[in-house]
């Protein structure tokens, strides 16, 4: 456990001072649409700087975020972009376990089954498209079926999950890893006790696979955020990943918007990871130990 | 004593395996191409993204076109559209662009119908519309008219010249707007045809791999020159220095990285080294804890012990013994697969459209063939974003042919 | 060994003619050559041979514990009234690979299908002691948790008697504390600890064949001697079948009614330990000679003579042991011939010795 | 050399044996200390070496047993400067190996005290083959120039049996007993002074066994070397060794000269450990074999003993470490000063030093 509360705190710590640290790179100009800092003079101090945004960011008022987000403040509107990114993540991770993590298993067990292998190959060439590929395929198709089908935000969010799922090999590594985690379980030496003295192999398959497949889930998920962001920008799912690429790309850049999304990316991510590790200590008797 | 000479390296009678080659060849030619577009790239004019007309000859016949033309006027450059200096769209000869919400298309071809739908920002009363186009010799050109209440433009260009066009909208109360821009009419056969903007898809890409491919090496060359060792060394000697470094990048890591590459890009107005650099830095902690794990792994064998024994120093059992012998195979993979997943960066920045349009992208190309869905343009970006995918995975599965044991 | 009374003759493990191939970098090894072999309830079967001379391989591929693919191809096997092989043969079949070799490939249903049937005998009717105990015990349980699991499934007495008998069990095995020994993980125990633990697990099996894999290798003489009297002790007191496997004759000779020679994954030859003990060198099969010679050296202590003889391989073709053989020299033209050609099988010299050597009168 | 060893020459033989051998290798109050994690935030320091002192001479076959987690492959690391110690000196012709800087250990000391590792299959890098990983050994032992390397290779494996086409084969592809060959063909190839064999007989079967202990003897009386044999195997020990060191939980108990085992009373061990390894080798080989005859034997023996053998975890214990297992502390009514002084080697006869407090005679 111990190793788990100090990865995630160092972890958000040391990304809340990288974004600070963004806060404060002098901007190369004022921030015209933000009327509340009308005593900003030539270019403020440091200090005042980050003074003036905390100060905005912790009593919710930010008006340059209400141009993008519509709402009078961001926090009001955190919640349901959050939950988009969230699920998008999620939905993404549950199928890849659904899917990658059976063909992995089974292959890990028997080499030579020849269902599992064929499997096995199928989902890596899949998976080595990159997530770009997938989404001129998908778009290449929606044109075909008119262009209404894209508006409907069922579809968009199927389709962002398919990309994610396919993209970036992420079926295939989990899928390998699984296998091999499997495959060396299978020869631990004292599986073959347990199978020799007749008990029950379950417990103990449960016991050795969780952590490592947990493990395995834990990293790509980070990674997956990352993609989450990429697919509500490729489908325009309103989604965290989406306010703040339009927050990078608006003129000129808006900080606040940038600190307080990249933030909540962080500990959707760290979350994720945790719940992830938590399941791997839990099952390892070894790690309680 | 039977006289026996065993080569030293056990495994030098070796010819290169077929896979190995099919991705030197492909290696080969991308770096063709780009030290080809950037030698293009260099000779621009400074106003436009352009070939001299020698130029066009060399690119016509290597890429087999069937009529080349000397343009008679020779400064008159092949317009590309991909403007170095100054907004996108706008021309550089009026201020008053500003004032049109949009910008028209820089090239016209001979035989292709050409259309530009002005807007004015301002456009409350009712407009008259008037277009003048002269060419060099300071003739008026027939083929180009306006619709003077919508001040649309139409035509189909029948000579490949150079025009100056004026297009002027007087309002009933005297005050005129002028958009003044340089019409190229072109009637050279493109390989690729060109975009909804006239411009040549084929340049486009051969400039994009050049920004693209040779600015990711700079990230491999720091997931290699950093990760790598930074992993080797924190697993070998379990250094605290080293694993806190790892522990920061590691924090690093969970910040989304295509965010991160996009808020350096950002910040370095899209400067394309210091966003390959955002790259190498968000790959190298995937790469230096593989490293580390790999060599963590090695180093609880006897055979390090024995090669101690042997009296090798343990830089030489590091580098030596475990990172070339054992990790090297990884480490090929690893540098490969961050090579590739650099160009996929840069790709998917252009392809959010997050990048200006200076920076000439396979993303951006594919995001403009993606909007005005044009095949012509998405197939062969799509069959050059595969081709680099594929070079990367075919080198390393070349190297374990070579590297692997004598079957 | 005087044997105690054959109380039930009827043998509880048999074997007839199995065949195991394992695939290895240097191609396909038979690890496993028409073995046939049977274990009476209540004698002691050892069996000698060197490494890698299949004697483990023969039951752990019966038992569906080897990992190396195929595995077992062909023959039969039954213990106590399973048919552990049963069905094999339609579930085996040849598949032509890319570069031309012909591979035996079992399809995966067996596996399920082995495991099925093996559950009502793994762990009831067949008990097996791993070389390695410390590595072979469960890390991540107590010996105290070992002993409460088998004990849950054996019986159904409530918690504070299992531990009761799972300390008495310990006791017995000449452990001075068990409680500490309870509550120890296997990596806080010695190895001869470990041994006497993992036959502690073993004995609460009760099972009717004690499979022991090697159980001296590793351990000093003080450990090895109480592991084998350990084992000797609960087969008195149990009177259950025990198969002895082992590379020292002496550990063999000492407690082992029968003993079967294997050598290069055949038997060579199978005869009560004490006949063995009797025969003249020239009725033995050369290996077993080999044996004998170099067992009578070590218990007399007598010192090595040094001497830098190359190591003789085994020979793929023929009688596996030829390479190594005295008596091949001293054969007459055709049969050793026969030698060099054909591996001999196993023909019976007396009704209880049988050898498989061309070079011995049957 | 060793071969005719009965009682008598060698009793009269061992004095001016010992006299015009060179001293070789000597250590003196060797400790080494490990802390080992047991829980989180506690750490038990274990002894795993506890003030050992050897002589190893020129010429001399030296003997460490003792069971699994004696400390006596702790031991054989720290004489061959692969483990510094906790305290204590390595004296190499008069020079402390561990004062020394680096290069001279690399240049001097390295190619002078070599190491056969227990395990040979881990001792070998598996990414190229075994002339490559020979080629490198001979460069670091910089007795052969560059462009003899290949020679010397094909001589350095013929020397050992190999044939040269070994050369070309990886690791995986060896045989247990080539890869002992190829441990001392390593060994070789830098003309040591000293040879540290940590058990080279593990997972090797009888034959094998003799085979390569007479090849170390074979290449001892060739090349000269001192070799020290760290083994549980007493048998082997009393084979080939003409001196023994008995340890136990990390200290030399007893140290005597190996005389022929059909001992004349004054030959036998004296430090009851000692005595207990000899009798259970006895047992194994002699005891064993009327197992249903003296039955009693067994059972009792089992019964007496408050056996917790411990492994060497004792960290330093006041008082002698064996007197958990002692019968001579039983028989004298467990006197308090086995408890509190820890006791010291004390010549007891010529060339035999026992750690007792008592002796047989009390």
């Amino acid at each position: 456990m111990t190793s788990l509360l100090r990865n995630g705190f160092l972890t958000l710590l040391l990304s809340l001072a990288l974004v600070v640290a963004l806060v404060a790179i002098p901007a190369d100009n004022l921030d015209p649409c933000a009327d509340s800092v009308a005593a900003a003079a030539t270019t403020p101090t440091w200090s005042v700087r980050v003074d003036s945004v905390a100060r905005r960011v912790v009593r919710g008022h930010l008006p340059c975020a209400s141009q993008l987000t519509g709402s009078d403040s961001l926090f009001a509107d955190l919640p349901h972009l959050l939950r988009t990114s969230g699920a998008l993540v999620l939905t993404t991770m549950l199928l890849v376990i659904l899917i990658a993590v059976p063909a992995g298993i089974a292959a890990g067990r028997d080499r030579h089954n020849a269902w599992a292998r064929s499997a096995g190959r199928l989902i890596q060439t899949l998976s080595s498209l990159p997530v770009i590929v997938w989404a001129t395929a998908i778009f290449a198709l929606a044109f075909r079926s008119g262009q209404s089908v894209m508006t409907n935000p069922w579809v968009t969010f199927t389709a962002a999950v398919v990309t994610l799922l396919l993209g970036d090999r992420l079926l295939g590594d989990v899928h390998d890893r699984v296998a091999r985690s499997t495959h060396e379980l299978l020869a631990e030496p004292h599986i073959r006790t347990v199978r020799a003295a007749g008990f029950s192999m379950r417990r103990h398959l449960v016991q050795g696979l969780v952590p490592p497949v947990a493990d395995a889930i834990a990293s790509r998920t980070l990674l997956l955020v990352g993609g989450a962001i990429v697919a509500e920008r490729l489908y325009g799912i309103r989604g965290l990943g989406s306010l703040v690429f339009d927050a990078l790309k608006s003129n000129p850049m808006e900080r606040e918007v940038i600190v307080v999304s990249t933030v909540a990316l962080v500990t959707l991510g760290i979350m994720m990871r945790a719940v992830a590790e938590g399941a791997a200590v839990l099952a390892d008797g070894r790690r309680r130990m | 004593m039977t006289k026996l000479i065993i080569p030293t390296a056990f495994n030098k009678r070796r010819r290169i395996p077929a896979r190995m080659l099919s991705g030197l060849v492909l290696l080969a030619m991308l770096i063709a191409a780009n030290i080809a577009a950037y030698i293009f790239h260099h000779e621009r004019s400074d106003s436009y993204l352009c070939l001299a007309p020698s130029h066009i000859a060399i690119i016509r016949t290597a890429l087999g076109a069937e009529r080349a033309r000397e343009s008679s006027d020779a400064t008159a450059s092949f317009a590309f559209g991909f403007n170095c200096s100054g907004d996108a769209g706008s021309d550089a000869s009026d201020s008053s662009a500003r004032l049109f919400g949009t910008s028209p298309a820089p090239i016209a071809r001979v035989g292709r119908p050409y259309t530009y739908r002005p807007s004015l920002i301002q456009s409350g009363n009712t407009d008259r519309w008037s277009v003048e186009a002269i060419d060099a010799a300071g003739r008026e050109t027939g083929w180009l008219a306006v619709d003077p209440q919508s001040g649309v433009l139409t035509g189909t260009p029948l000579v490949p010249t150079t025009l100056d066009v004026r297009l002027t909208a007087k309002s009933d109360d005297g005050r005129a707007r002028l958009q003044q821009w340089k019409l190229y009419v072109d009637d050279r056969f493109l390989l690729l045809g060109t975009d909804n903007n006239g411009r040549d898809v084929a340049r486009a890409l051969l400039e994009a791999m050049q920004s693209t491919v040779l600015p990711a090496t700079i990230a491999a060359l720091i997931v290699l020159g950093v990760g790598v060792p930074l992993g080797a060394l924190s697993g070998f000697f379990g250094g605290r220095a080293a694993s806190l470094l790892i522990a920061i990048s590691s924090a690093v890591q969970s910040i989304p990285g295509i965010l991160l590459i996009a808020l350096a890009g950002r910040l370095s107005g899209w400067n394309l080294l210091l966003i390959m650099a955002a790259v190498g830095v968000v790959l190298l902690p995937e790469t230096a804890s593989g490293v580390r794990e790999l060599v963590e792994r090695f180093k609880r064998r006897d055979f390090v012990e024995a090669a101690r024994e042997l009296g090798m120093s343990d830089n030489r059992i590091l580098w030596d013994e475990i990172v070339w012998h054992n990790g090297r195979q990884f480490i090929v993979e690893r540098v490969a697969q961050s090579y590739a997943a650099a160009v996929l960066a840069e790709v998917t920045l252009g392809f959010l459209d997050l990048t200006d349009s200076l920076t000439p992208s396979l993303g951006r190309v594919l995001l403009v063939g993606r909007e005005v869905n044009a095949p012509a343009m998405l197939v062969p970006a799509l069959l050059l974003l595969l081709l680099v995918i594929g070079c990367f995975s075919l080198l390393p599965r070349g190297f374990a042919e070579l590297w692997g044991r004598p079957r | 060994m005087g044997a105690p009374a054959l109380k039930n003759p009827e043998p509880v493990l048999e074997i007839q003619d199995l065949v195991s191939l394992f695939e290895t970098p240097a191609g396909v090894v038979r690890a496993v050559d028409r073995v046939s072999l049977s274990v009476q309830d209540g004698r002691v079967l050892g069996i000698v041979g060197e490494s890698g001379s299949g004697k483990t391989q023969t039951f752990f591929g019966v038992l569906g514990l080897s990992r190396g693919t195929p595995g077992v191809v062909s023959g039969r096997a039954r213990i106590g009234n399973v048919d552990v092989l049963e069905g094999l043969p339609e579930h085996i079949h040849e598949r032509v690979d890319s570069d031309g070799a012909v591979r035996v490939v079992k399809d995966p249903a067996w596996r399920r299908l082995q495991e099925e049937r093996l559950k009502g005998v793994l762990g009831h009717t067949v008990a097996i002691l791993f070389q390695d105990p410390r590595r072979s015990l469960v890390p991540y349980w107590t010996i105290g948790r070992h002993l409460q699991e088998v004990l849950h499934r054996k019986g159904s007495a409530p918690d504070d008697a299992r531990r009761g008998r799972a300390a008495e069990l310990l006791r017995g095995l000449g452990f001075a504390e068990p409680a500490r020994v309870l509550q120890s993980y296997p990596e806080q125990l010695s190895g001869g600890e470990a041994q006497r633990a993992m036959l502690a697990l073993t004995m609460a099996i009760k099972p009717r064949v004690l499979i022991a894999d090697e159980p001296t290798t590793g351990l000093d003489t003080i450990n090895q001697a109480l592991a084998l009297e350990s084992i000797v002790e609960q087969h008195e007191r149990h009177r259950m079948a025990i198969v002895l496997i082992s590379h020292d004759l002496s550990v063999i000779d000492a407690m082992a009614d029968d003993v079967l020679v294997m050598y290069a994954g055949r038997v060579v030859a199978r005869a009560p330990a004490a006949v063995l003990r009797d025969l003249p060198d020239e009725a033995v099969h050369p290996y077993a000679r080999e044996l004998r010679e170099s067992r009578r050296r070590r218990t007399l202590g007598q010192p090595i003579v040094a001497g830098a003889a190359p190591p003789r391989p085994l020979s793929p073709t023929g009688c596996a042991f030829q390479l190594r053989c005295e008596l091949r020299s001293r054969l007459d033209a055709d049969r050793q011939a026969m030698c060099a050609t054909e591996a001999p099988n196993l023909k019976a010299v007396t009704e209880v010795h049988s050898v498989a050597c061309w070079g011995i009168a049957t | 050399m060793l071969g005719d060893r009965d009682v008598t020459s060698l009793a009269g033989g061992t004095e001016e044996r010992e006299a015009n051998t060179t001293l070789v290798l000597e250590a003196r109050g060797l400790v080494r200390q490990f802390n080992r994690r047991v829980r989180f935030g506690v750490s038990e320091s274990i002894l795993a070496v506890d003030h050992v002192d050897l002589v190893v001479r020129g010429g001399d076959v030296l003997g460490i047993v003792g069971a699994s987690g004696s400390g006596k492959s702790t031991l054989a690391r720290m004489l061959t400067c692969l483990l510094p110690p906790s305290a204590g000196q390595v004296i190499l012709n008069g020079r402390d190996v561990y004062t020394l800087d680096k290069e001279t250990v690399r240049r001097e000391v390295r190619p002078a005290i070599r190491m056969i590792f227990q395990d040979p299959d881990a001792a070998l890098n598996p990414a190229y083959p075994i002339g490559e990983g020979l080629r490198r050994a001979l460069m670091l032992g910089g007795r052969v120039s560059s462009e003899h390397i290949d020679e010397s290779i094909s001589k350095l494996l013929a020397e050992v049996g190999l044939p040269s086409s070994y050369a070309f084969k990886y690791p995986d592809e060896l045989s247990g007993g080539e890869k002992r060959r190829l441990g001392i063909c390593r060994a070789l190839s830098s003309d040591p002074v000293v040879i540290v064999a940590d058990e080279p007989l593990s997972g090797l079967d009888v034959v094998l066994q003799e085979r390569v202990l007479a090849l170390f003897l074979h290449e001892q009386t060739v090349r000269q070397f001192a070799l020290v044999l760290v083994s549980h195997d007493l048998d082997r020990v009393h084979q080939v060794c003409n001196r023994v060191a008995v340890m136990f939980a990390g200290r030399v108990v007893e140290s005597a000269p190996v005389v022929a085992p059909q001992l004349a009373p004054e030959f036998r061990y004296r430090h009851p450990y000692a005595i207990e390894l000899a009798a259970a080798k006895d047992r194994l080989h002699y005891g064993l074999q009327g197992r249903s005859a003296d039955h009693r034997h067994t059972s009792e023996f089992a019964a007496t003993r408050e056996f917790g053998t411990p492994t060497g975890t004792t960290s330093r214990m006041k008082g002698c470490a064996y007197r958990g297992a002692c019968p001579r502390y039983v028989r004298l009514g467990r006197p308090s000063h086995c408890a509190e002084a820890v006791p010291e080697l004390t010549e007891q006869a010529p060339h035999r030093s026992v750690a007792c407090h008592f002796s047989e005679a009390d």
